[in-house]
């Protein structure tokens, strides 16, 4: 075991799927140079030079698509578009395209790529560089999506999304990247469709995603002090959803809190909610909670922000809802 | 200089060659409209009727190896690639022996095999996988090209002007083939772009290399889209076809065409490529019957085979969503 | 009362408020001499002429955008999206701009525009031509999402929704438009936010959107035939969401269908299911059903388009099983 | 010709009150890279040192009634159109005194009373409303102009191109202000775009009217933005301002531009348009001096006025959302 940063465990992920395999490439803004807006792809251009580290224009449409075509003559390519947001701009492509062409070609094709993105808030970037979207992914047919919470995850996730056969969507999160935690020694990859149980524990299940998985640690700790038992589990792949293991938890808890950075009306949450309602039916002692963003466009001023976006507190009183009902 | 006078890189035979192409794909189409009014095809078909020299003067330039997408009007491209007419048709008809084994419909027509990257139903939307199919190409090297197909209406959309703008800066080996038959749908081209008779202003903007081409003319396509795909197979970078066109039907089989002077479809019909090469290689009649009894074998051949063909089952919806 | 269908009521609606305020004008593809590729904007030109009936290129981003300019000087544009499949072009322009704009300004500014599109399978369109993605915007607070599913319902909502002062993104199916039913001599405006009680009922709540609702009131009646008792609700406005209107009829039938044409996987039932589950939570005797379509794309040939696709006998399924647990 | 023997349009009086609002900009400007380097400001922020003259010069040449959109390097835009110094460093420090109320930021000044509809943090995401204020103006046959600030980075983007043409198609009282300081962040136009040193080339290919020009030469600014509002604002078409301009620090505050050369840093600080226009009026020491102190004390007023503003309550996060 090691250490590393969940920015550098992402930066190991393709570097070494880049050294594996020459059909793995990456494009996006900014990511050569500068080594990327938030610095993951800093040394990548050094060791793998410009034609598989590549700088793009701002053409979110055209990198995707360009990304689908590559991908379909054997390549691998990773794609990045700078924040989530702007994910808006390639949704076409991704979704009326690389989800699928597979399907429509019955089969004769297929689109191994990557997209990687990054959003959230908590440092007040404002309203157009902090919303997360995967909520909209989920709802695809074709498409992969994932978003690890720890560098161990984030690394074994990554590679295994890249070696994919697949379109992937991969999801991180802004303010994880400085997140420091051990990993393997080598890298180890990680299936896609497999829930974590980060945290065990017997009274209630808490299931978490990206940030608020770390978030949902500390409200466990402290409920853990009034003496609630709390299991915290990372589904860390949205589809395909590992819906067995988080039912298995529910069944044992018997109560349940779905925690997401997303605005919570028709959030992921929103999703596990119902699959859960309807397999742990009679396990469910009191309403599955949701904690998640207000409906609100995330405003600038930090007051305003923080009320907004979802903290420990938010799901430590979700924890004592749930547990307070008879 | 007048149209029989031209020195000529193609022999006799290719051309009638491409005769009998450019009509097989003419009579499917004209098959494939009268059976959707009979109601036996699903969905909404758009025929290319009036632009088939297009579709076999850039395909035959083609060469093994070259991969191309193409649009919501892509029967002809698919057929001129090769693609047999049982398999188109069977397509149509929902197949399990079509192309696309009944999963695409016409505006999906898929054959991988022959470098058939999928015929799309979102304007622009293929467009920018061509620019990474031709960059896959540069990257490993190889004197392959991607070929992207689509309309004067598409050049309107951000999509086309990213993957410009991104194939040329990466010279990528990709070659535009913009079909300007002068209509969007029911929108004439002085109504959707303010240049609507030059469209290779837009290749320009990025400096790209253009070629304009007459569309009617299946030898000057051939020759032109030679040019092109040489240049961008070399590597130095892509090349924009700018190519004049006729839509002889309506935008969709069924289109009333209320929006569309009479003197327009007329003069779209004057324009036919077919009848023109006909007269340059001066068919006699019986050849020509010769040759329409051929291509009408064929293309009911298709439609009997697509009737035999094999429903998917409902299942099977399920089927090929991930690899 | 008289009788409309659907698309003379969108019509109907659309010529009554450019009658009524010169601010209202349309843009869209194809829909001035061609009338729109449905046939819904047939006549409008003659009426209104070129300048307010605009006929406009392939640019799904910029028409969008253009309408949040002149929504913000004032006018109230409506802007066409031949199908709902082509939203994905134009998600930036909506979710990042309009949504947020008069947010964003502190209150400055409004954006009174509505974005009309249509979508829906059940005539092999295709992949690429049938999605149904309402649930997406019910994510995006600064948006209202409507989808009407009869003459009148439509007919008065997108009159408040051209009059709302926000932009509202509006949800028309294709398979909808030929369907005719009484609607009230004079346009009536009907408030956004209003749920509707289609069928009264004791036994159990369907909950169904566009098409579904059709849909429903088939398996309605059969279920009746079995001696089920089948209420039907239609929300209409999926933001905001009436949830007292929803959570009411569930109180009084204790089980839950909800039915819409979207795919089941994090769709607009996901929302209401999570909703219902908390706010209904020991009213509920049995597990919501969801009813939507199967998780794929859409495959061409029919055989396989009618599997995917949720139909009436999906809807009463869904009933009896809700029904059968004890 | 040299400078100073160019026949002037603007009264010397005129040309002063340009330097000081560009001096105003760059001191409010530094003082924003110092109080972020010091903790103070939330979130990040990108000022536009070198950019002044483009500011001031278009923003000069605007009318009441006028509007424009900027981008996420807005303050001297905002400043330029006469949002009080107080206002803009207010919404910075996240107040509700600043001029979006504490929910905008840097990345979204608005002031809408002066014309101002936001700065917009999404690259190209604004220039399309300004196609439709645009629009709203035409067909209203109002003598007003709606102008689109975005920079060459910007020309990549597809809703760019999509915007272009619409207006050129609808002859909206548009123009749109590119801004080339030859960075897209980090990347430099040579590797964003095929022709970067000519961006009217992407307007030519819609037929509309471009105008080059200086951008570090106010004067310059003000009569080329001039003659372009003229003609939008008579409604018979857009116009395109290619302006050629420099950004003298980093794309972000903070920004370490790993990726510049120094040559490219020192040769953008040599055209830095304060210190030209300062030569040209021959502006004394004492003048300047006291130029710098009446700026400073504004500069230092707006960060008493911000810090001293009121915070917003968490619960108005919940406002504002609909109208
Ligand atoms: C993004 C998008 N917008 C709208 C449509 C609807 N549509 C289908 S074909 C077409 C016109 C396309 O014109 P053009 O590109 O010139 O091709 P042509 O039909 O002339 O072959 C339109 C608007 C679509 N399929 N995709
Ligand atoms: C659509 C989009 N993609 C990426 C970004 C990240 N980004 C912010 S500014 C910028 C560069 C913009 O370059 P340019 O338009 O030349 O403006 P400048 O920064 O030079 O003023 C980028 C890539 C963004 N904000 N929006
Ligand atoms: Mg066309
Ligand atoms: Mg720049």
């Amino acid at each position: 075991m090691k250490t590393m940063s969940y920015r550098e465990a992402v930066r190991d992920a393709i570097a070494e799927s880049m050294r594996a395999s020459d059909e793995v490439f990456i494009m996006g803004e900014d990511i050569a140079e500068m080594g990327g807006s938030m610095g993951v792809t800093q040394g990548l251009l050094d060791e793998f030079g410009a034609t598989r580290v590549r700088n793009t224009p701002i053409s979110e449409m055209a990198i995707v698509g360009a990304g689908i075509g590559a991908a379909m003559q054997g390549m691998r390519p990773i794609v990045e578009i700078m924040y989530e947001d702007f994910i808006t701009l390639s949704l076409e492509q991704i979704v009326n395209q690389a989800a699928k062409h597979r399907f429509m070609s019955g089969g004769q094709l297929k689109v191994p790529m990557v997209i990687r993105t990054q959003g959230g808030a908590g440092w007040s970037p404002g309203a157009q560089h902090a919303q997360q979207l995967e909520a909209w992914l989920v709802h695809v047919p074709g498409l992969k999506v994932v978003f690890p919470s720890t560098p161990a995850d984030v690394r074994g996730l990554l590679w295994s999304s890249i070696y994919d056969d697949n379109p992937v969507v991969f999801f991180e999160h802004r303010l994880l990247y400085p997140i420091k935690d051990e990993v393997p020694e080598k890298l180890e990859p990680i299936p896609l469709g497999k829930a974590r149980v980060i945290r065990e524990g017997t009274d209630v299940t808490v299931i978490a995603t990206g940030p608020l998985v770390h978030r949902a640690l500390k409200a466990a700790e402290e409920a853990e002090a009034d003496g609630i038992s709390v299991e915290v589990v990372d589904p860390r792949t949205l589809q395909p959803l590992d819906e067995d293991g988080l039912v298995e938890s529910v069944k044992k808890t018997n109560r349940c809190v779905v925690a997401h950075e997303a605005v919570t009306r028709m959030g992921f949450g929103a999703e596990v909610v119902a699959v859960l309602q309807e397999k742990a039916f009679d396990y469910l002692d009191a309403p599955i909670q949701r904690v998640g963003a207000k409906f609100a466009p995330l405003a600038f001023a930090p007051a305003m922000e923080q009320f907004v976006v979802p903290g420990p507190q938010d799901v430590l009183d979700a924890i004592r809802k749930t547990v307070a009902k008879a | 200089m007048s149209k029989t006078e031209k020195k000529r890189i193609l022999t006799e035979d290719r051309l009638r060659e491409f005769l009998r192409e450019m009509l097989l794909i003419r009579r499917f189409e004209e098959k494939v409209e009268e059976r959707f009014r009979a109601g036996e095809l699903p969905g909404f078909l758009h025929v290319a009727i009036g632009q088939e020299a297009v579709a076999v003067g850039v395909c035959a330039a083609m060469a093994d190896g070259d991969v191309f997408g193409s649009t919501h009007r892509a029967h002809g491209h698919t057929l001129a690639r090769g693609t047999h007419p049982n398999a188109v048709m069977a397509e149509l008809y929902g197949k399990m022996e079509g192309c696309s084994h009944g999963y695409g419909g016409s505006m999906h027509l898929y054959d991988v095999e022959r470098g058939n990257l999928g015929a799309n139903a979102v304007v622009g939307g293929g467009i920018p996988a061509m620019v990474g199919a031709g960059l896959a190409f540069s990257m490993r090297d190889e004197p392959r090209v991607a070929i992207a197909f689509f309309g004067d209406g598409a050049t309107n959309t951000g999509t086309f002007h990213e993957s410009l703008n991104l194939a040329q800066l990466w010279k990528t080996r990709t070659v535009f083939v913009c079909e300007n038959n002068t209509w969007a749908e029911s929108t004439p081209g002085w109504q959707h772009s303010p240049v609507w008779d030059d469209m290779s202003k837009r290749a320009v903007a990025f400096d790209m290399h253009s070629i304009k081409v007459n569309g009617q003319d299946v030898e000057e396509v051939f020759e032109k889209a030679t040019e092109a795909l040489e240049i961008a197979r070399s590597g130095v970078g892509p090349v924009f076809l700018d190519v004049e066109t006729f839509r002889m039907h309506g935008h969709y089989i069924g289109d009333p065409q209320v929006y569309r002077a009479k003197e327009d479809r007329d003069e779209a019909a004057e324009r036919d490529p077919i009848v023109r090469l006909r007269e340059i290689l001066q068919v006699t009649s019986e050849e020509w019957a010769a040759l329409e009894a051929e291509v009408k074998e064929i293309v009911d051949v298709s439609v009997e085979f697509a009737k035999n063909g094999t429903d998917p089952q409902p299942e099977d919806a399920l089927k090929n969503i991930y690899a």
